[in-house]
């Protein structure tokens, strides 16, 4: 087995490519319901769970609709031996997909934009100082990519950094929100964000009123911004109290 | 393919067998590092930056009589006609790399800075030949600049033939045709030669008369390259006020 | 060492002097004296903007000075044009910022000079890469970068038949820092290429994209453009973001893709012949290309154009992305400090301001640029 | 069950091994190094070390063993992955590893023909060269390689041809008999003697559980006589002398050809050394 | 003392909150600065730390279908070892000397979320050992008919990409690897497909079925029938005592293991034992195959199980 012939996945016969023009079009008008029937302003079901690898310091399972992660926190562990000495903690990042995450087979290779990504939003949140000299590291995997992978890991993350009592300001919660024409859709699925005219997605520490991480694309008016910041704020406190009740399950459990 | 024109003697951009393509040097191009230059041979052109001598990074590579001197050769994506990705460290640029790297090593007065590390980088932004001798030259006048002490300066010009005449300074399309490249550096002003690389056949006769053109270049380089020094001295003498 | 340059760093903020001799803050003065000659044209204008601050009513003086010089050289001809400008509260605010009560952030920006150098290679294209379809040099302060644009035909992505392709690679030369050595600047190289990804091209359906990918179709779903664009980072001092992204919208208003004639095959499924005028180039419209400002967060302060050493102090950063139309066209946020929300949108306001005149200016001196590059 | 006639393809008896071949000590730079032949399978086995320090993750208080697999051809893949993590384990159980804590003792394994049982010939050639690097053993690992054709018949040492027709094969390696002078050590474990012990058993293919145990018998007492020859081989070691490699210069008859590139270190040379050297180079008979 | 002890985890003693009497942190101190007296002490009592007798393997459980993007999925937990495993089929051209014959390309991974010696760009040294091991007793055992991966003789065939995620590694890795790679093969649901005009293979959704319109279909059957499955069991082997189903921590202080794999048939497909400083002789590997046989029947019964509540679900 050592060439592999080349090979070709399945693709949809032309009905279906017509389903996904059809849809397309039906993004640009201002009023047309979402595939899992949920309203513009509203969020998937956060399934969150701790514990998913024993081996690892802390870990945590997050399910919201069809994306499903795991992230696993080892550490703080003694650093890399190349690494020169430091005062404050360092934190490592990474995240990777599995080959059968996607619809189509991928490589199943490290995703190293979302790994500094990760790496950025959850810096800000964790006080490095608790822990001189040693790494604390976040691996994140993704199972099943179903659309806003990244709030998922990011969220998820943070729940495994609390299960590993690595000492934070706040939790973390992260959102991200579609814009199609006029409408401004949350928490958007893989079949959304296919066809999104922009994007935005916040990071932030709830209790903090401070936001962590925050990244935007497509053209946006400074009223729109505004409107999206809120509604994203907004969500990402209500998910820290998924978070929060979580963790509280976890420990009285 | 005529290299030569058999009617004018001329090559194909116009120049005589014994030309060398214009050259220009330009010291301090990277205000960050310790030492920098630009280097240009007719299309080619090069950036050399020095850091150094400082404190041994890797410990284990600490030489405790002598510095360790260390090189990076880099290609940019858009150095050649065709775009290409390319992958840090391959064969080429690792062979390119310890070429220039022993051939300054050899010019540093390296047991003046024992325990410390001068790191060379030469960036090329246009390839068009040459680029070898390029690098050499522009880490030449990178070292001066950041006032890292030689024996010599060391200068390198190649010397090719085709069409049964000697050819100085290839061009990318006469170097790619397929002849023999002799590529040699020198100490200047000892007049010893430091570098000497040559892949393909040559009947020493021949090999003699190329070897002794690249040379000639490489004597005119080292004339410019004095100039050069010497005005960037006068400036430091001007701005400093002496 | 590192606490001490940061007491110094954050002391030197609050008198609004900067670190750099002859860098002011918040009021203009020479430039640091480089190797150019800088024979300057200056303009000077007064006005009264929009407070930045909202809750501080004093009058905003914004001074821009741009500055052209032309110098030939021998062989080739050199054009040099820069411009730095500020912003920022009007009056001696040297002494007035230590006397001022602590309003909720000062903002005090200046840009270091910026130039921006089209080589002209003998009656060729502009351009200091002769090979490319496009590119510049951009220098700001020591950041030194150059942008390379090539076109090269291709096949439009399935999913989008109608558009062309961009890709947007950045790589930092080890000259530029001895960190960058090896595989050592890939992850900064990636994490610029991903920003300015973001900042050019637009949400995934194209909407809001900076380079028009529907002018670079020939034949749709068959033939179009493929638009690489080749960052290098020569020498490194801070703000390479905003550098990289000017130096693209400059590449781009030189770059010249070749006129193209298509022979459509009998019939449809056939690939079509193409065939390249290699005499006959067309312009790219530039004007929809947005300018990045980064904001670095130092202290209680925001600072436009940190040099690496004001960068090493920063606490986050945000680069904002600012089209013609003012709109908001990406934004990405460095560093690990968390900022309010408030503050965020203060930010965005001001880099919107920033922004529109960075615009103006390069688009000004590309067409000048341009206009002198025609006389020749 | 007795040895069925088998017909092979070099006509050996089913019994019979392929000729084998040790040579050690042929690299003077490494520790210690043997080449060990079972017919045109042949490997180089060389040990350096052993290195102070060990590898992190493993036990600083032990000893720890690297082996690198080079494969006559390409890259390093799996299999060849698989070769190396069987022949550390195999190493490791053979070494007394607390002899040298926290040193790290490499074995590069170079494969120079591959025709059948590679990997219980790279067990053999490694094992000889950590004798000859003078690594404390308990005892030496033998290896062989037994086959089970589709008739049901146990061939010994197949060969490629027959490894890729045979139903299933096992590499096995055991323990050689110790010649101890002190009556053997009463075993607290088993009562067996420990030639009879499994250091290693890599099977390939499906074959009913008792074969499996037959393959055991046969290959246990070919392994006798493999340790025989290890012993018979170290007993009459010839010290091997070291060829000083000579400086090569490619030449052709007036033309230089390549010229091996030279850099001055201390030795910067005028042109007219330059010009000596090439002519000495080619004056000089080739060797 | 053998039934203080909680579950192998490798967990800092002071993060598992301060519940703990002063003699359970003895033990817990214990087990950790001399752990093979620890085990000693256990073995001479025929009991493990986690309370298990020495020939018992952990609790096992198989999920089929949790990944919905894959045609056959399996989650498989031994113990704490979970493993993934999604089976994705794809269309090849098959090669000439097999026109009529499908491929298998089987792939282990283990990230860095499973344990703490992987690091993410440096894959773990057993990770390509396993995935061979897998492919040679899968391949070797003749579970599955190549043939009936088949298309269109010549022209097309499944290429079946297993791909085999470890969730979190506490021993015993092969062993729960080839469970969900069996569990996931038997799970494996067909598309169905026919063939596009331009000569590739196209997915027939379901509710096209009916549709007189659409083009014939190439294939019929749904599900691989599966030849003589094979079981595994991983036993470590220290002095003469057998521990069935290691966890990490028993495999990282005795170090000899083997491995046996047979198929439902009792034939033997595999004795893997690389190495170790304990000898296995004939009696010990006889009592290791033994322990396998009835492993066997306990996976199989908990496969069956597994089977039909999908079906009924």
């Amino acid at each position: 087995m050592a060439t592999n012939p080349s090979t070709y996945a399945l693709s949809q016969s032309s009905e279906s490519k017509q389903r996904l023009q059809q849809r397309r079009r039906l993004f640009q008008e201002t009023d047309w319901t979402r595939s899992d029937g949920r309203s513009f302003h509203q969020c998937r079901p956060a399934f969150l769970r701790t514990g998913a690898t024993n081996a690892a310091s802390g870990s945590a399972y997050a399910e919201f609709g069809v994306t499903k992660v795991i992230v696993s926190v080892f550490g703080p562990r003694e650093s890399k031996k190349a690494m020169m000495y430091s005062g404050t903690g360092r934190l490592n990042c990474n995240v990777s997909y599995t080959t059968f995450s996607t619809p189509v087979r991928g490589q199943g290779s490290d995703h190293k934009e979302y790994s500094s990504m990760l790496h950025k939003a959850l810096e800000g949140a964790i006080i490095l100082e608790t822990f001189p000299k040693t790494t604390v590291d976040v691996f994140a995997l993704v199972l099943e990519s179903g659309g806003g992978d990244l709030p998922v890991i990011i969220t998820c993350a943070s729940l495994a950094l609390a299960d590993a009592g690595i000492m934070m300001y706040d939790l973390v919660a992260s959102v991200s929100v579609s814009c199609f024409g006029r409408n401004l859709v949350i928490d958007p699925t893989s079949e959304e964000e296919a066809c999104q005219d922009g994007a935005l997605m916040i990071t932030c520490m709830p209790a903090r009123n401070e936001v962590t991480q925050l990244t935007l694309t497509g053209e946006w008016t400074t009223a729109k911004i505004n409107e999206a910041m809120e509604l994203c704020l907004d969500a990402c406190s209500k998910l820290a109290e998924v978070v929060r009740s979580c963790l509280k399950e976890a420990a009285s459990g | 393919m005529e290299y030569v024109d058999s009617l004018t003697g001329f090559r194909l951009d116009g120049r005589r067998p014994t030309d060398m393509r214009q050259i220009r040097g330009e010291i301090g191009v990277v205000p960050k590092a310790d030492g920098s230059a630009l280097f240009e041979m007719g299309n080619t052109k090069v950036i050399a930056a020095i850091y150094g001598p400082r404190e041994v990074q890797n410990k284990s590579q600490q030489v405790n009589n002598q510095a360790l001197v260390r090189c990076e050769y880099s290609m940019a994506n858009f150095s050649t006609g065709d775009r290409a990705r390319r992958p840090k460290g391959d064969r080429r640029s690792t062979e390119i790399s310890l070429v220039i790297r022993q051939t300054m090593e050899a010019c540093i007065l390296t047991h003046l800075m024992p325990r410390s590390q001068i790191d060379i980088f030469v960036q090329v932004l246009q390839a068009d030949g040459g680029t070898r001798s390029a690098c050499i030259n522009a880490a030449t006048l990178a070292l001066a600049d950041a006032g890292i002490p030689m024996c010599d300066i060391v200068t390198s010009c190649s010397a090719g033939y085709l069409s049964s005449t000697p050819l100085l300074d290839l061009n990318y399309i006469e170097d790619s045709a397929g002849g023999p490249d002799v590529t040699v550096g020198i100490l200047a002003k000892m007049d010893k030669v430091t570098l000497l690389q040559m892949d393909a056949k040559l009947p020493l006769d021949i090999f003699e008369n190329v070897m002794q053109l690249a040379i000639e270049g490489c004597k005119a380089i080292a004339q410019y390259i004095r100039g050069v020094l010497l005005e960037n001295t006068k400036q430091l003498e001007y701005r400093k006020g002496v | 060492m590192e606490t001490r340059l940061l007491t110094c760093l954050q002391a030197l903020v609050s008198l609004s002097l900067s670190p750099l001799p002859g860098r002011p803050l918040t009021r203009l003065c020479c430039p640091a004296p480089t190797k150019c000659s800088f024979s300057s044209h200056r303009r000077r204008i007064h006005s009264s903007l929009s407070p930045l601050d909202p809750r501080c009513s004093a009058v905003c003086r914004s001074d821009v000075f741009a500055a052209a010089s032309c110098s030939t050289a021998a062989s080739k001809r050199t054009l040099w044009f820069g411009f730095l400008f500020a912003t920022g509260w009007g009056g001696d605010l040297a002494h007035t910022a230590c006397s001022s009560p602590p309003s909720r952030l000062r903002i005090s920006l200046s840009h270091r000079r910026t130039l921006v150098g089209s080589a002209t290679v003998i009656g060729e294209e502009n351009g200091v890469i002769p090979q490319a379809n496009g590119s510049a040099r951009v220098r700001l302060g020591a950041t030194d970068v150059i942008v390379s644009i090539k076109a090269e035909l291709g096949k439009p992505h399935p999913l989008q038949p109608d558009k062309g392709k961009v890709a947007i690679f950045i790589d930092c030369s080890p000259t530029a820092a001895p960190m960058f050595e090896g595989r050592g600047g890939e992850e900064l190289s990636t994490e610029l290429s991903f920003a300015l990804q973001r900042c050019l091209l637009g949400g995934r359906s194209g909407a809001g994209a900076g380079i028009d990918l529907s002018s670079l179709v020939i034949v749709e779903g068959k033939v179009c453009w493929d638009l690489y664009i080749d960052g290098l980072v020569v020498s490194s001092d801070g703000n390479l973001l905003d550098a990289l992204a000017a130096a693209i919208k400059v590449a781009l208003s030189n770059t010249g893709i070749p006129k193209v004639t298509v022979n459509l095959g009998a019939s449809p499924n056939d690939q079509p012949d193409v065939d390249v005028s290699d005499e006959e180039f067309l312009q790219f419209d530039t004007s929809g290309v947005p300018v990045v400002v980064t904001l670095t967060k130092v202290g209680r302060h925001y600072i436009v154009d940190a040099t690496s050493e004001e960068e090493s102090q920063m606490s986050s950063a945000v680069s904002i992305s600012v089209n013609q139309h003012g709109h908001i066209c990406g934004l990405t946020k460095r560093g690990g400090a968390g900022l309010d929300p408030s503050v965020i949108l203060d930010m965005i306001s001001v880099a919107k301001h920033v922004g529109e005149q960075l615009m103006s200016i390069l688009d000004s001196e590309i067409a000048a640029a341009e206009a002198s590059a025609e006389d020749q | 069950m007795g040895a069925m006639t088998v017909d092979r393809a070099d006509g050996r008896s089913a019994n019979q091994l392929r000729p084998l071949a040790c040579s050690r000590n042929i690299l003077h730079r490494a520790h210690g190094s043997a080449r060990w032949s079972q017919g045109d399978t042949i490997v180089l086995a060389a040990v350096y070390g052993p290195k102070a320090g060990t590898k992190k993750g493993e036990n600083p208080e032990k000893a720890s063993i690297e082996v690198i697999w080079k494969p006559k051809t390409g890259q390093i893949g799996k299999l060849e992955k698989e070769y190396e993590m069987i022949l550390k384990r195999t190493l490791q159980s053979v070494c007394l590893m607390t002899i040298h804590p926290n040193t790290t003792t490499s074995i590069i394994v170079q494969v120079f023909g591959d025709d059948g049982a590679l990997l219980p010939c790279a067990i053999n050639a490694s094992c000889a060269a950590l004798v000859d690097a003078g690594i404390p053993l308990k005892h030496l690992a033998v290896a062989i390689c037994c086959g089970l054709t589709e008739g049901g018949s146990v061939i010994l040492d197949p060969t490629r041809a027959e490894e890729q027709k045979i139903q299933a094969f096992a590499y096995l390696v055991f323990p050689n008999s110790p010649l101890s002078v002190l009556p053997s050590a009463p075993s607290a474990e088993d009562d067996a003697p420990i030639e009879n012990g499994i250091i290693t058993s890599v099977t390939h293919g499906v074959m009913p559980v008792v074969e499996y145990f037959n393959c055991l018998e046969r290959g246990r007492a070919a392994c006798a006589k493999i340790s025989e020859f290890h012993r018979r081989s170290l007993e009459s070691q010839v010290p091997v002398v070291a060829r000083k490699q000579t400086f090569e210069v490619l030449w052709w008859p007036h033309t230089l050809t390549a010229w091996p590139e030279f850099h001055g270190f201390a030795c910067n040379l005028s042109e007219a050394d330059v010009l000596t050297v090439a002519c000495c180079c080619m004056d000089m008979p080739r060797t | 003392m053998a039934a203080s002890s909680t579950s192998g985890s490798g967990r800092d003693i002071g993060g598992s909150g301060g519940g703990l009497a002063a003699g359970e942190m003895e033990v817990e101190a214990y087990r950790r600065l001399f752990p093979l007296p620890f085990y000693e002490r256990h073995l001479l009592d025929s009991v493990r730390p986690d309370a298990r007798p020495l020939h018992r393997a952990r609790d096992t459980s198989i999920a089929l279908g949790p990944v919905a993007s894959a045609d056959g999925s399996a989650l498989v937990k031994i113990g704490d070892t979970t493993m993934l495993a999604a089976i994705k089929l794809e269309v090849m051209t098959p090669s000439a000397d097999a026109p009529d014959e499908g491929s298998l390309a089987i792939e282990f991974h283990m990230p860095p979320i499973c344990s703490p010696i992987v690091r993410p760009g440096r894959p773990a040294e057993v990770a390509p050992v396993i995935s061979k091991q897998l492919s040679d007793v899968i391949v070797s055992s003749g579970m599955i008919n190549l043939k009936e991966l088949s298309l269109i003789s010549g022209k097309a065939a499944w290429m079946a990409y297993l791909d085999i995620y470890c969730l979190n590694a506490d021993g015993s890795l092969f062993d729960a690897a080839l469970l969900s790679a069996i569990s996931s093969f038997s799970h494996l649901q067909i598309p169905l497909v026919s063939l596009s005009d331009d000569g590739r293979v196209v997915a027939v959704p379901g509710d096209l079925l009916e549709d007189k319109s659409t083009p014939e279909l190439v294939n019929k059957e749904r599900k691989l029938l599966l030849h003589s499955i094979p079981f595994s069991l991983t036993c470590i082997l220290h002095k003469k005592y057998i521990l069935a189903d290691p966890t990490a921590e028993e495999e990282s202080i005795m170090e000899t293991s083997i491995t046996v794999v047979l198929d439902s048939s009792e034939r033997l497909v595999s004795i893997y034992k690389p190495g170790g400083s304990v000898l296995a002789h004939t009696s010990t590997v006889k009592d290791c195959i033994v322990l396998t046989k009835h492993r066997m029947k306990e996976l199989q019964n908990i496969l069956e199980d597994s089977l039909s509540a999908m079906e009924v679900v």
